[in-house]
């Protein structure tokens, strides 16, 4: 059986069923209770498991995610949400010095089944601090799973994957896409396996890999494009650990990258995958690989949004650029 | 049993005005001057005014999200009539009545919430700090202009506003024990309107009041009507006194309520009744203000309606010059990274303008 | 005036023992059985022979950086006392008579100092959490320990230890607040030893005390004789009775000193005097307890002298074992850092391994 | 006039200096004040300067940058100390949600010249989190400058830059040299501009790009490396904004690139300056360049550290790995 829904609907409903399935899994996070979030991704949630299980927190995201590492240590599995992930600094301490660290330092005694939810990302027009990137801030500390899902369909089989997996899973949500679509999702309980890539669409000539949004403004590119050029989508799905293996695959059959992501470009997870395209691919690269991203300054408050932003145009814009290189 | 002697802290509300602005506490009845009664009581109508009417122009899909005030006003203007020109400012994000009370021109406050960062660019010697989206940060800033003001003896003291959901944080804490430590020009109001987005006061804290937060740092705290302007008024001019004496900060609590929603993108009838809301209509600090004036001379029917009207126009004004001010170009958004631009950026600036206009290119 | 109402608030220091040993306080002395009594004291001096021992060894260059905790074995006993077998201990990383009370074997501690994880593992159903070095984040895991108490209905408490620079953090107060608002099992305990490496209590916080920090967590707060430790058992047995009744937490200061540096790395001759560490060694808890048990005739010289005969040989031979052990493998440090080691840290590994020999491989 | 000086020593005397220049200067952190801090970098200044402008704080980090922030609004200029830089993170949200920004967001009112002073890195033996390489957590921020010095003379010419820059600036010092060696320092004042990398040592077979006690290590292996390999050994001293320039010059001429780092390999620095190498000097690379760096794993405990780090040993290795290159 399969219903309709958007990317915002299947994450709900990939947690009624995780939790549904698993007495452990508890919700909640800043107004992730009663009102079921501000985007209303935990709707539902509370009438269904009770106040226990799914509830609000004062405003203290170090204590939202330090009572998550002290409630997987007593065996439960804690699904936090940081409101918005511009405002996950506060509990980044957290995060990079136990939640990644807390099985490594135990030998394994305790582990951190954490799934930790966060809408990220930009174009919505929204206040500062609500538009942020922060993939590099998870995929540097070793330790952590970092997944972003770019469809309906992934995000309820990667939730349900990150809540049953044994370490601590970011999840960060595309925002602007929770409800741009729908599409069909299986009604019953399935997982993606994190760490691997999809590839979105074959092609030969370039190898052009994006996620969350960006997936969305890629596909778009994609259809619009006039030109003849075969493009290699692939969306990893898992940005750490990446499944670097479907991706060099493909780098070696069309030896031509773009990567496209809304962080900025300095030390953007573009910068790792084409590092390890040199290390894997570096002789079957027929053009320099490319970075679309924003540039590298702090994200514009709305009217100035679309300087920082990267859309199906730009996309469109490098495709042809690389596709026509020559040395 | 040994715990049994540690009863929570029991405050009693400090207040001056009743809600039909008569002084039921005439030995504390501040002695203002009435042009800053009035002027007080001007901001608050400004500033009503001027919030509901971007909530309509938000309505009309001409104002971006934006926080509304609407029922914390004598909460933030008895506090900035209290302070001197050369004390500081430090909002969160709610502040606007005491941010026009400080001087900022309604247009730049439409412009921040209109997207634009021109609206945060003050004027030099303004001494105010922009909006502070991030919950509890600002009490640390706050905490360093009071440093810096204590160390150059500049006599000027810091006010710095913060939520009831803002005391949970760590940046609240941190900042007020910091500021408590080096006995620091500090006045930190709390305005506890009740809820913090959707979350009622009682989850956000076991403490009977915000203000007893205050024996946590070893410091005086209040717990006052906020919707009473003249009680604002008299605390916060208390612990001012005592800052400039160097005595050290004071933690004040508003009582007060967000009439609106939390911002226009929330929907308070979710998480509140109708009733809570009519019962709060009634203490509404601008009725009460204007009885205090009318019952003092300071103020009639007639000048309150001109004022609405030249208020009106003005706000519509305002808001116009906003909309045909040009969005910030390319150049802006980069240029002010760093203080001088580095040759990596300069490129990257180049770069971009050599793209392709994207779809929000105009 | 307004403010001056709020004096600061005064509280008095719970104690059982003076520095004699002597019942000052007959009312409040607890029923201990003997055993306990005994097991207490024991503990206490195991925890300070081996904290001595490897003082030594370090001076040596045969132990590395650690954390003395001399001077503090009372405020750790005493609660661990008080507590069930099934209640949690979250130590920061001073708290070595507490987890050996617990029943972490010294070569676990010993292998931990001496830089191996290994000794972090102290097995299922331990209930203790790993030494904690980031200042004030363990009160938030205690928090999270005690909220899946409460949701399971397990019955068990969660104890807390901090230090008093400790209480200064945001993640204190986070913790403190969170397990207020949910009532949830907790007893925080602040080892108040007068100072944060250098930095004395009183330039930590202007509050007279830190036990009344609780009340900005609208919790109950104590002050008490940290060197004592029946007292210490006394209050933390009231507060793990209120915890388990779903009362709420509780914050304890317990008021201790270290008798020796803050860690081995550390002078403390640059920032105390002598005459304060004379003072201190006066009310050495050991000799308390000491005096208490013999008073009570369940103490005497030749217990003492085969006592520390043994554990002295007994602690040797545990060092002597911890560095007979083999240091971490290179597949040790890779192989926990997930519970199943993704495909390119299997490659990185392998990598490394190819890699010359560096000059600390052996 | 020169004097010989350690590392540690050049910054202690560059603080000095920059405080009796300038009154608005001042130093503080947990024991950074009557006790000169636990590394005893800040030693003296506080008999020097007085107890106002040099100080201990209360152990809050959030507090300790926050302010900062707040006092360099009004006029001063802030030199605070973190203690270790594992100890940063619950500060960071102040670093990269308020210094980073704040000249940004107010459109130039507020400039933040702040400069966060940090010892960094491992090879000390020391107890968890105390051995961190954070520097991939500044450099993605725009408006940080990330500074880093491996040399007396280095530590105190860009001390006194960083103090003066109207810009935020992390100062790391690699504690495990702070007293490794000493060198001849100017006794005057000088300053080192931020941004500009020093070529250490010319050479034409390989690029090798390395900071901190990592160029110490460099320059061990290549002293002791007997084969007949030519290595450019350049030095950034700024990590953000990164002396690209230098750097593509360089790497354009020997056509091999070594990046060595302490900090893990996933979007370690070394990341972003082979994705800029690939951009400015693709048709000039000859190998694949190379990332010599810690594996992705959590620091261990000393008894393990050595699996982590990098040394004379590995760099020796990788030269000539790279030197020998064929396709
Ligand atoms: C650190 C941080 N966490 C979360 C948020 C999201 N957020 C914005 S406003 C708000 C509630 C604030 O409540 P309160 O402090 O009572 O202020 P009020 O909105 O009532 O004025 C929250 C949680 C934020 N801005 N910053
Ligand atoms: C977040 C953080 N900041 C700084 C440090 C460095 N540090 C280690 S111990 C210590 C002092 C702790 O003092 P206190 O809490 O009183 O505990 P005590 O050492 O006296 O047991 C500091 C600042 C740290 N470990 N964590
Ligand atoms: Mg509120
Ligand atoms: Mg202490």
């Amino acid at each position: 059986m399969m219903a309709e829904m958007t990317l915002l609907k299947a994450i709900n409903t990939a947690l009624h069923e995780q939790m549904e399935k698993d007495d452990s899994v508890v919700v909640y996070g800043e107004d992730a209770g009663y009102e079921g979030g501000v985007f209303r991704v935990t709707a539902g949630l509370q009438k269904a498991f009770g106040e226990k299980r799914v509830f609000d927190t004062p405003i203290s995201e170090a204590a939202i995610l330090g009572s998550a590492v002290g409630m997987a240590v007593a065996g439960l599995r804690p699904v936090p949400e940081i409101q918005f992930s511009g405002f996950m600094f506060p509990g980044y301490n957290q995060i990079a010095v136990h939640l990644a660290r807390m099985h490594n330092r135990s030998r394994g005694l305790y582990k951190m089944p954490i799934t930790i939810r966060m809408p990220y990302g930009g174009g919505v027009r929204a206040l500062e601090h609500h538009s942020e990137s922060l993939e590099t801030l998870f995929a540097h500390i070793p330790g952590l799973k970092l997944v972003i899902p770019s469809t309906p369909y992934d995000a309820k089989g990667l939730m349900a994957a990150a809540i049953q997996s044994d370490d601590p899973v970011i999840y960060m949500e595309p925002k602007r896409i929770y409800r741009a679509f729908k599409q069909e999702v299986p009604e019953k309980e399935y997982t993606i396996p994190l760490g691997k890539a999809k590839v979105v669409q074959k092609g030969e000539d370039i190898t052009l890999v994006a996620w969350g949004a960006m997936m969305h403004e890629a596909r778009k590119a994609l259809k619009e494009l006039d030109e003849d050029i075969s493009v290699e989508l692939i969306d990893p799905r898992t940005i750490s650990p990446i499944d670097t293996d479907t991706i060099m695959e493909s780098v070696k059959k069309t030896g031509k990258l773009l990567v496209v992501h809304e962080a900025v470009k300095t030390l953007g997870i573009g910068a790792e995958i084409i590092s390890r395209a040199n290390e894997e691919a570096f002789f079957r690269l027929e053009a320099p690989p490319v970075r679309l991203t924003a540039p590298d300054i702090i994200v514009p408050l709305p009217q100035g949004e679309h300087h920082h932003m990267v859309d199906k145009e730009r996309i469109k814009q490098e495709i042809k650029k690389l596709a026509s290189f020559e040395e | 049993m040994v715990l049994d002697n540690f009863k929570d802290w029991k405050m009693e509300t400090f207040s001056i005005l009743d809600k039909n602005g008569k002084v039921t506490n005439k030995e504390k009845e501040p002695k203002i001057d009435n042009d800053t009664l009035v002027k007080m009581y001007k901001t608050m109508v400004y500033t009503r005014m001027a919030d509901e009417q971007a909530l309509k122009y938000q309505r009309q899909g001409r104002m971006l999200t934006f926080a509304p005030v609407k029922g914390q006003e004598a909460a933030q203007v008895g506090p900035m009539a209290a302070s001197d020109k050369g004390d500081w400012l430090v909002p969160a994000f709610r502040e606007m009545a005491a941010m026009l009370y400080k001087g900022v021109p309604l247009q730049k406050l439409y412009l921040y919430w209109y997207g634009n960062e021109q609206g945060s660019h003050f004027g030099e010697g303004s001494h105010i700090l922009p909006v502070n989206v991030p919950i509890g940060s600002q009490v640390n800033h706050a905490a360093g202009i009071a440093y810096a003001s204590k160390l150059k003896e500049s006599g000027e003291a810091v006010i710095a506003f913060i939520g009831d959901g803002g005391t949970s944080h760590g940046e609240f804490h941190e900042g007020m024990n910091f500021a408590g430590v080096f006995d620091l020009p500090l006045v930190t109001i709390i305005q506890n309107n009740h809820y913090a987005i959707s979350t009622p006061r009682s989850k956000q804290t076991k403490a009977a009041s915000l203000a007893q937060k205050a024996h946590a740092y070893g410091i005086p705290g209040a717990l006052v009507d906020g919707n009473d302007p003249l009680a604002m008024y008299v605390v916060t001019k208390a612990a001012l006194e005592r800052a400039k004496k160097g005595e050290g900060p004071t933690l004040i609590e508003a009582l007060t309520y967000r009439l609106g929603p939390h911002t226009t993108s929330d929907d308070p009838t979710i998480y509140r009744s109708d009733e809570e809301v009519e019962e709060w209509k009634k203490k509404d600090p601008i009725i009460r203000m204007y009885k205090y004036l009318s019952n003092r001379n300071l103020w009639n029917k007639e000048k309150e309606e001109t004022l609405r009207k030249d208020y009106k126009k003005e706000i519509q004004d305002t808001f116009k010059a906003v909309e045909k001010l040009p969005a910030p170009t390319l150049d802006e958004v980069f240029d002010y990274t760093y203080t001088e631009m580095p040759e990596y950026l300069q490129r990257q600036k180049e770069a971009r303008k050599a793209q392709a206009k994207s779809g929000g290119d105009r």
